[in-house]
């Protein structure tokens, strides 16, 4: 099981939650039954993204398609951290790899993709709405920013099951959204609720330093987004979100301060993304370079090179458990394939309760 | 039966809902110590405390994107907008999330949620405090709208609306408040989605809803002294919306006016004179009217405030017109 | 006259009235080093820099109040929204502000504004990237709304709403970006306010604005196949509506069938339908008809999509009731 | 005239503006003929306020009426730092004193209240809808916070005069608003926009630390709001508000920053209302003493005595002014009261230009 680890964890000048300085985490102190899962689940939604994108060439998916490579380690590593029986996730149309690390399988994704009556949505949602309610995936939205608040208010609910129904389980909330949503006005007033509430928020600036084609310098007027945490009175986080042992880490703290202390927190998680923002974005706006310099520090092959280093895992090893994550994948395209499309009538449906 | 304002009537829901089910939870800017802008949530902060009622910051898409979260995992909110006309801000939630999530998760997610609060023209407050804006709202498919001219239907409406398991706006009247009617001791609830015939008529079917009903009954009784005997429909739900009653009535007196205090264009009333027009094309014997309020800002200066809302002179003119009846 | 396509002739709009009046400027997200999300500002930040052109942050509410503001101290702004979708988050601006600074400042204040952007139904997008909102603008009396369905019509169009005093809205679709039509070399202005008959017929009158015009343009080459000879009318502009262009026709015609993309409750095209049905009473032959898009938030699945929206078999079977033929 | 000082500036945690600690703000080095006037605005907004709630009460005045007595050295402290033929004022809906401080006459003003034609407004706006665009006062906003942005462009375009129009003079715009504005998204999103395009806006939070009847402890993760400057990497100030000498000379600094730095600057001037919200609040939600307790630290009570013990003033002197003041005030009734109502027709006016 997962050691407590503190390192990795840089802290706004707020609230300081701790003042051990930031550090590269190791592997040291993690088992492999801890560590191969994050490697598989990180293997699986690269390839399910690998396939998506092949499968919008070929025209089997259209519209905005909003592909996950590169930030991985953010939702595998965080969602690591929770207890998705009382835990929640929110996320925005990106959303992909967060319904994976929730434990969505890959058929339904891909079905809804399709736009196949099998998808998760039955087809009425496609990329940007991903949901499995059952798995407290709760989406999913294409409006930049709207989750923030929804989010609060599934926190909101943890702390009234608490305090009202006399419920025992103090569950945490975790927000995620984009470095543009941050200049949302709905993410102001989201954390200052869930300070003045005191509610179980985890808010996660997946920080991929673009804004389609933004940089997040040329909109923002400050760089480092958890010194934001200090206008709203609450704990801010600096994570490297290319090491998933790193994320999984800060998280974990920071969801213990959410249960036991009753705050809300901001964590800046710094990503990035391989592809363009959407499938027409030809990513002009950045060097062939940057992009590759990240891909040198990518979440799975740093994973996979601690665990070679510290003798978890063989090359055979890894390419076994590629070769399976290949297959549940390419399964997942057959099943979509073959799925049957919505009915037409199906139009009427899923609107009013 | 007692006596009640429409103000306590929707109290008495609130509270009802409150001690009936501990998922029901009040929010808006000063329900709480301050007992609601308008009094409406009276002693509930006393009776519940907090987290049951809470005071928000002036935050309004914050808190109504709480409460659809909230919604979606289980609770009732009841979210007080202090008045419509502050709820453009919070609108992107009501639209894009709670009109959508249910439809958008394939059925997965439900709203169960109220949005309530006085909306349409108050008293000297001009323009940006003084509008009716129901047809942004019955715009959009996934939403309920729902609105009460008395405080029998208030109550029963409000009770509906909680216990309704999709996204309700119910409107409001800050003028209508006070206004008092018998509401009786024992339980009791109004369904959504069914108009009320206010008063039976043979000659003419003069429609509408919310505030105005009121001034349409005067409008019947000046109509009366005429000789003309008109039924007055409150159609009480805009959304889901109860054709069959108007069209049955309209089938009756083949003449119809529509009154509705929103602006003219686009608007829900100028929705529902079309349904008429073409569904009882046949059968009608005059165009059919609407009275809505002037297409214009609403001015500070209070005669204008009142020329600019439908009035009984307005209502019954267009009714005469409908008669072919000399002014 | 050279063949252009909708999106450069918006683009000639905007760079000719940018070069024109320097208090011309343009902000909205990815418009300036992206040049548009959809490429309507191809160039404009390489030809005129910042602060003539500039990327926002996504913030949709503070950007556009904040183009209101310069407005109001004599700058013109055009704001593009990258989707209507997202200007549910900035409509407290839009209503509260631009639509009332000059009322509720008894006419001290004017605000010369553009708000664009693709409004409406696209493909493969669900339900919160794929409304067509424009009722919710209309509504509000303070604005005017614009549109087209021709890149004559787009250039033209915007170029008069940059030199107006008035907050315009101007609706735009994505998929109609790539529609080519001939536009002139020299300078031109389409007035706003005046609709334009894109078919004359004497049977029928088909009316409808935006991007569904050239599909209505269809359903009349599928009713002339029937004998049936459809006038076509674009309105162009929403608000303030040539209303005598459309009666004109009807008196004419005596048949009407309105196509309109919004949801149909309380919407544009059910609002313009009762004008009709109300001013032209007597003249009518049959009830006015409505093809909007289905009472449903749209889905992803790309034929359900197209199922949602009016199309030639939806409009011309509308027809055919309105003129009594044989389905 | 005026001496430059800044000892009444308290900094931000955010870029300090200076270093001085705070002290009382005294009149030394201020002349008579500057102080007089402030002195004198002051005393004819709480005279206009007085007579306002009067006629209020008489019911000449309907609707919401937010009076401004407790506040006046805020806007009059604030507005004299100005200068009006470049500088902008925009505020919320309790602007009758920044109205006057503007400039503005009674007569227009008391009209507009009566709803008369002669009103500012042509009895269009009534009190929460005071505009004189000559005079660069653009109201009177009745949406809590949308003044915010609306603000930030008048700001924007001073910016853009001097960069694209090659106007010289650098104005500065002054937006005003609540301590329950401050939650609102608007503020977030203006603050970064004028931040990143560093442009000349001073936002003043008027911190009557009540938002209707809600403390501002209730509903803010934060009680000192310079802190929030810090988010969007602009200087902060706190201000004494009652002091209009103190307000002076902030504003005079944060004026200058904005002028020659090119950086908005965020004040939190504190201060306190003596009366209800509005007219029809009892405000039970605080006591008695503790609004004695700031009337004893009155605006224009602190001014008088430091005038008086400067020798700058009589109280025969004050008592002259103090009833010139009252004339200009009654001759506002008069006018009001003798003027005509707008003729209904004119209710089809001032909507499209
Ligand atoms: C309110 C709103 N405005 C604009 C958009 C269009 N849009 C979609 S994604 C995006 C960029 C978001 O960037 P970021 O938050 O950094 O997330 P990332 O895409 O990098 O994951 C924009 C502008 C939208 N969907 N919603
Ligand atoms: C968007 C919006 N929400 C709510 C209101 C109702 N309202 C008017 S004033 C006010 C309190 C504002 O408090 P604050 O910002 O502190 O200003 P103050 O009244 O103290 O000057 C509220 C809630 C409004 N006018 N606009
Ligand atoms: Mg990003
Ligand atoms: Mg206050």
């Amino acid at each position: 099981m997962a050691r407590e680890r503190t390192e990795a964890v840089n802290e706004s000048p707020g609230k300081k939650v701790s003042t051990e300085p930031n550090q590269v985490v190791g592997v040291g102190g993690y088992d492999k039954k801890f560590l191969l899962p994050l490697l598989r689940k990180m293997v699986l939604i690269r390839r399910f993204e690998e396939k998506a994108a092949q499968m919008y060439g070929v025209r089997k998916i259209g519209g905005f398609c909003h592909l996950y490579n590169g930030q991985e380690a953010v939702a595998v590593g965080s969602i690591a951290a929770l207890d998705l029986t009382t835990d929640y996730v929110l996320t925005a149309y990106r959303d992909h790899g967060h319904a994976i690390a929730c434990g969505m399988e890959p058929r339904p994704i891909m079905a809804e993709l399709f736009g196949k009556v099998t998808g998760s949505s039955r087809g009425k949602g496609g990329s940007m709405h991903m949901f499995d309610a059952e798995k407290h995936f709760l989406g999913g939205n294409g409006i930049v920013g709207a989750q923030i608040p929804m989010a609060t208010g599934v926190a909101f609910t943890q702390m009234y099951r608490r305090k009202v129904m006399g419920e025992k389980a103090g569950g945490v909330t975790l927000c995620y959204f984009g470095d543009g949503a941050i200049h949302q006005g709905a993410f102001h007033e989201s954390l200052n609720l869930a300070s003045v509430w005191k509610l179980p928020a985890i808010y996660i600036v997946e920080n991929n330093q673009f804004g389609m084609g933004t940089a997040v310098k040329r909109v923002s007027a400050v760089e480092d987004f958890a010194v934001k945490a200090t206008a709203f009175d609450m704990p801010g986080m600096t994570l490297d979100g290319m090491n998933v042992l790193a994320v999984y880490e800060g998280i974990k703290k920071a969801a213990g301060l959410a249960r036991k202390d009753e705050t809300p927190v901001l964590v800046d998680i710094k990503t990035y993304r391989y592809k363009g923002h959407s499938m027409s974005d030809p990513a002009k706006y950045r060097t062939r370079d940057e992009v590759e310099s990240y891909q040198e520090q990518d979440p799975i092959l740093i994973l996979k090179k601690l665990m070679i280093d510290a003798k978890m895992l063989s090359d055979a090893e890894y390419k076994k458990l590629d070769d399976e994550v290949k297959v549940i994948v390419q399964d997942s395209v057959d099943f979509a394939e073959s799925s049957d499309q919505p009915p037409l009538e199906s139009m009427y449906e899923d609107i009013y309760a | 039966m007692a006596e009640t304002s429409i103000r306590d009537a929707l109290n008495q829901a609130l509270d009802e809902e409150m001690a009936r089910d501990e998922r029901v939870f009040l929010l808006g800017e000063e329900v709480g110590e301050y007992n609601g802008a308008y009094k409406v949530t009276r002693g509930l902060l006393d009776k519940y405390g907090a987290p049951r009622v809470l005071d928000t910051p002036i935050a309004e898409l914050g808190f109504t994107g709480l409460a659809v979260g909230a919604a979606t995992v289980g609770l009732r909110p009841v979210v007080e907008w202090m008045t419509f006309n502050f709820a453009l801000l919070a609108i992107d939630q009501v639209i894009n999330n709670a009109a959508k999530l249910r439809h958008m998760s394939g059925g997965q997610l439900n709203v169960p949620i109220v949005f309530r609060g006085p909306n349409g023209p108050a008293e000297y407050l001009s323009s940006q405090h003084s509008q009716a804006l129901q047809s942004l709202f019955v715009h959009v498919p996934g939403l309920k709208v729902v609105s009460f001219s008395t405080p029998y239907d208030a109550k029963g409406i409000l009770k509906s609306a909680i216990r309704d398991d999709n996204p309700v706006v119910l409107l409001e009247s800050e003028m209508a408040y006070s206004w008092t009617g018998e509401v009786p001791e024992e339980e009791y609830l109004v369904p959504l989605g069914k108009a009320d015939i206010k008063r039976p008529g043979s000659d003419i079917t003069l429609i509408s809803y919310s505030k105005p009903v009121r001034m349409v009954l005067q409008v019947a009784d000046e109509l009366a002294k005429s000789g003309v005997d008109a039924e007055v429909i409150d159609l009480r739900s805009l959304r889901p919306l109860d054709e069959d009653a108007i069209y049955e009535s309209v089938r009756k007196t083949n003449r119809a006016v529509v009154i509705d205090e929103s602006w003219p264009v686009a608007s829900f009333g100028s929705h529902v004179a079309w349904l008429i027009s073409r569904n009882c094309f046949d059968t009608l014997d005059a165009q059919v009217e609407l009275v809505s309020s002037e297409d214009v800002p609403m001015p500070y200066n209070h005669r204008m405030e009142l020329q600019v809302q439908p009035t009984v002179d307005k209502v019954v003119a267009a009714a005469k017109r409908v008669l072919y009846m000399e002014q």
